[in-house]
């Protein structure tokens, strides 16, 4: 890649623009409450301006970052393993968390054990994805199969997310394991939860979404780079105080930028099944991936100096709030 | 082969015009193109049409065969008649070859395909394009499609031809052999002709009757017999002195509307 | 339907005196401009109902659950609300105004293209070929490629646009020009129109039908590239009829789904319109309109 | 180039003796077989050539990284590793199958509703402008009625293509059919040709160029749809070239989205050669072919 | 206006063929329109060519008109002349109107807006179609279109006139008005003319020489003077008896080729 110098963030003491991406997305609750509530603005100051991109899929934002357009992005677990593995561990690091949790296996109502998934049809949101991998996985510890192709004892059917509600009130599907909103939505469209997904890890916690930066922008102004944790603790604290504001916050964005507002109702009813933190939860990632190697989804790949969390670190430090272990 | 021609050879031949109008277009703009033409044709008859350039008598035969409707008055054919119109422009079509186009009326009436073959090859040898029938229309020089054109509209076998101009784009001698192989076709098949030109002569040689239209709008203004017993040649003093007597009458309309 | 012939027809008519041509006048059917509107406009409206009654049935028929498939009245109702609403306006605002400019860079790009390739042997045996199978090209496969050259730029979507709609007009363009008729492309370069005069004079106009129809086709491409363009970025300051369908589709939100599907067909019918006018125009003027002769 | 019109000429020159051909040949300029392959192949390598160069310029500028815009040498690697697997010929069989049958359906729909539509007015009337309507409606806004109607099937991706294709190809035969020369179909009625029978002998045939021209723009419509439709049932049982497309970009794999998009522009480049027998089949017919005369 | 007029009046529209060949296709499907003709024509000179049909007239035009390539030979123009070729069909643009064709030649020489008015309107005076100028090609009859397409050429301005047919589809009347006009414009510009014709009678009447082509291959066979005094009459005996002469030279040959 060409030097830490880069078109719209000129390196030196100039003012820098920081091109910051997100999901209008429940999980990105942090990212978007934080730009609807001016905390990033405030806690980056005069000299940086902040640019905020919305992105409704992880590979644009990825592109984004890549071709330098961007400079940080809120991103789930598996955009971020691509990004890094596929630029050799070059393009991105993760700087801060930001939630854990909102994951579930929500099926038919009749269906109320392990054994009556046999024969039936499970959606996931993408081939390998962490929720494919997550049930897979979890099948292959309840001594189920499923194979890549759809076969086995129970047929693995990854779609689109915006297509489960569809398929599962049409009866094409028989449950689906996915991320919030759309555990919301399946619960409301006759689904009940048959695995939290939180149960399944230790402490109940994995993460769901993270905060990425470009390593050139890293290198480049570090400085900036704290200020945005900042603002992320900052956001987190406020999401973690007052939750009705934020929901209400978040149901005013996403509707300034879809054209609707998110129902409060549905926030309101994923919301405890989240957990807001700047934790990134590294460990869950690891795992997630040795899940992924162990069901023969992946070859085993390295991430190491994937993460960079001293920033957070300090962060979290001078509020004298308990730091995260590097791993 | 007299023009004792003009009484009914079959009922379904006749064509009748009762004072038939054309307007094109509407309201202010409207051209009138034909004005009362009233027109009794006999089963059997062979009509001949003159008048000045666009006095109508396109319209007129397009009107004769359906193609167009009547702004008023009515036309009246034999029961199912539908009359074969032989196109000012030759209207081939350019995706079919020479063959495929004379073939299109007898596939329309499901001849079988043996009988089909044998028909066009006769149709191209009358109008002496036999060795013609795989060429396409683009690569025939304007006589020789106007020929293909005759050759397709005679091969609807109808009981009422109307020609445009059908010998306009053709040298003098190929079109006396086909004024005659069109009087044989005629006699045999009794037919009734409608039919255009611009050359008088051709006219006297060929008619039972020449009618004169007048420019716009037309209206029938003369009607001759032409008595002369068949078979007739075109170059023959009397076919000329008939001619003479219809180009007179001809130059005193045209001169009329000062074209 | 023929009035406009008429208007070119003028001057014609020197010879019938003003008592025949009211006599003519007389003898024709006078259709009057409400009479032909609602011609054209009773199918329209009857088949609108048939579609909503149709609807409507298959919904009280209760064959899928009402979340899945709303009736009309709730969609009726969705669209009312949306209308009353500034998103819905300031997306379709975004939405045409990209459209507009994507589209006239596509026909921009598409026209040349197309000419380009017809006019020069060498070209066309070069990048022939190459429009086609440009066109069959997903839009999303351009992303990456719109985000490297403009990043995250309203331009990245005019990229993916015009990369959707300028093949499909330059197909137009070259099938329209492959089948002028050789005989006027004979008789302009004899009267010396040579070069791009012959371009101009001869075989524009002579292939005007076949590129108005290119151009149509051109307009569904941008259309769609822009809908998915659209999602390239879904805005921040601003929202977009793409981002609004594919929001729609992502919350599960049918009523809302189907009333942005009938915002889009809305704007399909406009535009349709709008070509159905040149169509016409054309068709009167190369006297192919009306086959039975008025 | 000329060598069909020649074919068809046949019969023609019973006048000219054997030694007037042979002396004929002798004056015409002989071009081989292989001579006319290499003009036509040789732009096309240059083209090629030219576009590789400047991508690998690029690439050695190190504009972008090379994880962003691989090289072409790395992308010819992919290409080949994936060549060597089972899974790039599977998804390319799966789609090629979905698209066959996609189409074939799309053409039977497209062409049907064309011809009801030019031939009805009150049809025309009523539908004619839903059809372009239909056209802009991005595929993924027919998905939930494409689930709700068929579930998970492969029906529910032929829905999704054939409602992309179909309009396409109605337009195309539309505008052909408005075009035909007056002329021509009155001397088809006049030999006996009416109602179907006109179709069949007279519009049809006439309006031929046109059709084609809309079939094309079909098929890059259906292809369209058929990539994005076909992520509506992924892995199924098997892979698709689509799910390859979106796979290659979730996984922000550079190589994997390159290798892919040169397999789907290879078939378009397939797909167009047919059709451009097609045309060219047609324009020697019509003699259209050769402006300036042999 | 005597047959002096053979002698040149421009160096510039002297036309001059010598052995032309015109193979249509390649190989053993070839057709053989032209074998070898050669032909000078001097400035101001005006030649007709008759010949069966088939026998390769608009063929000659085109190849002088440089809209196709020779097969052998060569033809020699002066500098920089583009002669005018009046087709055989009437090559109309559909989508202007009869104003717009005929203006087509006038824009392309960049003539200003209102010498071109003026210069279309007299034009259409010149055929008679004075009012019919926003009318459109479709809305004429077969004789207006042609007169339409001799208005366009005439428009043209060159010293050089290829007329193929040209009044063919015109009413006899009308064709002499229009044989006097072209005779008028003629002696005005010192034009070069090659007209084609299958009416020996216009041929006679016109020609400053007459030239007739033999059927497939093209050949000439036969070439005569017309010297009769202009102005001409197209019913007088003098030019009757060339039209014989030529008539009787014209069936041997097409009767040779059995047609
Ligand atoms: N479609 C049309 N629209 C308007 N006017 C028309 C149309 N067709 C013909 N006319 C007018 O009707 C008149 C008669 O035309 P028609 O073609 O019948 O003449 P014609 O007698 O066949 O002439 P010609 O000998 O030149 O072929 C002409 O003045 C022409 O301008
Ligand atoms: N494009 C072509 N391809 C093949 N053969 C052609 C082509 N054009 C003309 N011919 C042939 O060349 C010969 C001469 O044609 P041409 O048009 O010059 O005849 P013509 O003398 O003008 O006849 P007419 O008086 O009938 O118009 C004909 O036999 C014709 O079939
Ligand atoms: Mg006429
Ligand atoms: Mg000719």
């Amino acid at each position: 890649a060409c030097g830490a110098d880069d078109g719209a963030a000129a390196g030196g003491s100039g003012p820098v623009t920081l091109r910051l991406g997100y999901f209008p997305n429940i999980t990105h609750a942090p990212a978007v409450v934080g730009v609807e509530k001016g905390i990033f603005a405030e806690k980056l100051g005069s000299d940086v301006t902040l640019e905020t991109k919305t992105f409704n899929a992880g590979p644009a934002a990825i592109e984004a970052i890549f071709s330098g357009a961007l400079d940080a992005t809120y991103i789930g677990p598996n955009p971020t393993v691509n990004a890094f593995s596929k630029s050799r561990g070059e393009a991105i690091r993760v700087v801060s968390g930001a939630a854990s949790g909102g994951v579930a296996l929500v099926v038919k109502p009749e269906i109320t054990s392990v054994e009556q998934l046999k024969g039936k049809k499970i959606a996931t949101p993408q081939l390998g994805n962490t929720q494919d991998v997550a049930l897979r996985y979890w099948l292959k510890e309840k001594g189920l199969t499923a194979t890549k192709e759809g076969g086995g004892d129970v047929k693995v059917v990854p779609q689109e997310n915006a297509q489960t509600v569809d398929t599962f009130s049409s009866g094409a599907i028989d449950g689906a394991w996915v991320p919030e909103p759309f555990v919301s939505r399946l619960i409301n469209a006759g689904g009940k939860v048959l695995v939290d997904e939180r149960d399944l890890w230790p402490d109940r916690k994995f993460v769901i979404t993270n905060l990425i930066v470009s390593t050139k922008f890293l290198k480049a102004h570090p400085d900036v780079v704290r200020k945005l944790v900042e603002g992320q603790a900052a956001a987190n604290e406020f999401v973690n105080t007052k939750p009705d504001e934020s929901q209400q916050a978040i149901s005013d964005h996403i509707g300034k930028i879809t054209g609707k507002p998110l129902d409060v109702k549905l926030i309101k009813q994923a919301w405890p099944t989240l957990e807001f933190t700047n934790d990134p939860i590294a460990s869950s990632l690891k795992t997630g991936l040795d899940h992924a190697v162990a069901v023969g989804l992946t070859q085993p790949v390295s991430l190491d100096g994937l993460y960079d969390l001293t920033y957070l670190n300090e962060v979290l430090k001078a509020q004298g709030k308990p730091e995260v272990a590097q791993p | 082969m007299t023009s004792t021609k003009t009484t009914p050879r079959s009922a379904t031949g006749s064509v009748a015009l009762h004072g038939v109008t054309k307007v094109y277009g509407q309201g202010e703009h409207a051209v009138l193109a034909l004005d009362g033409v009233s027109l009794d044709v006999a089963p059997g008859e062979f009509v001949c049409l003159v008048g000045a350039s666009g006095c109508g008598k396109s319209t007129l035969l397009n009107l004769v065969a359906g193609l167009d409707r009547v702004s008023g008055g009515r036309i009246e054919l034999g029961d199912g008649v539908n009359p074969g119109l032989m196109f000012q422009e030759s209207a081939l079509f350019p995706w079919l070859t020479v063959e495929g186009n004379v073939d299109v009326p007898l596939k329309l009436r499901r001849l079988p395909r043996a009988q089909r073959r044998e028909r066009v090859a006769e149709l191209l040898r009358t109008v002496h394009l036999a060795e013609f029938g795989r060429k396409r229309p683009h690569q025939l020089s304007g006589g020789m499609r106007q020929r293909v054109a005759l050759a397709r509209t005679l091969a609807l076998d109808t009981p009422v031809l109307l020609m445009d101009e059908p010998f306009g784009a053709l040298d003098a001698m190929t079109r006396d052999i086909l004024h005659d192989e069109l009087e044989r076709i005629w006699t045999e098949r009794k037919l009734t002709v409608l039919f255009v030109t611009h050359n008088v002569r051709e006219a006297a040689r060929l008619a039972d009757r020449i009618i004169l239209l007048s420019s716009r709008p037309g209206r029938i203004i003369y009607s001759t017999p032409v008595d002369v017993p068949r078979p007739r040649r075109i170059d023959s003093p009397e076919i000329g002195s008939i001619a003479a007597e219809v180009t007179g009458r001809l130059r005193t309309e045209v001169g009329r509307h000062g074209q | 339907m023929a009035s406009d012939t008429l208007a070119d027809a003028a001057r014609a008519d020197a010879e019938i005196s003003g008592l025949d041509a009211l006599e003519i006048a007389g003898r024709q059917k006078t259709t009057t401009r409400a009479v032909t509107i609602w011609a054209s406009t009773w199918p329209k409206l009857a088949a609108l109902a048939i579609a909503v009654g149709a609807w409507q049935v298959v919904v009280w028929a209760e064959v899928w659950p009402s979340y899945s498939l709303p009736g009309p009245g709730t969609v009726w109702q969705e669209l009312v609300r949306q209308a009353g609403g500034a998103q819905l306006w300031d997306g379709l605002a975004t939405t045409l105004r990209r459209a507009a400019v994507g589209y006239v860079f596509s026909v921009g790009v598409g026209l040349l293209l197309g000419l380009a390739v017809a006019r020069f042997r060498v070209l066309r045996a070069a990048i022939g070929s190459m429009i086609t199978a440009l066109q069959t090209m997903p839009s999303i496969a351009w992303f990456p490629l719109a985000i490297l050259l403009f990043e995250l730029s309203e331009e990245a979507i005019f990229f993916v646009v015009v990369l959707g709609a300028a093949p499909s007009i330059a197909n137009g363009v070259i099938s329209g020009v492959d089948y002028v008729p050789p005989l006027l492309q004979r008789a302009g370069r004899n009267l010396g129109a040579r070069g791009l005069n012959l371009y101009r004079y001869v075989i524009a106009p002579a292939a005007l039908p076949a590129i108005v129809a290119g151009l149509k086709q051109g307009w569904a491409f941008s259309w769609r590239s822009l809908m998915a363009g659209e999602l390239i970025v879904v805005g921040i300051s601003q929202t977009s009829l793409g981002a609004q369908l594919t929001y729609a589709r992502e919350l599960a939100d049918a009523p809302w789904l189907l009333s942005t599907m009938i915002v889009i067909l809305v704007v399909g019918l406009g535009v349709d319109a709008a070509f159905g006018a040149a169509d016409q125009a054309i068709r009167r003027r190369w006297g192919v309109l009306d086959q039975t002769g008025q």
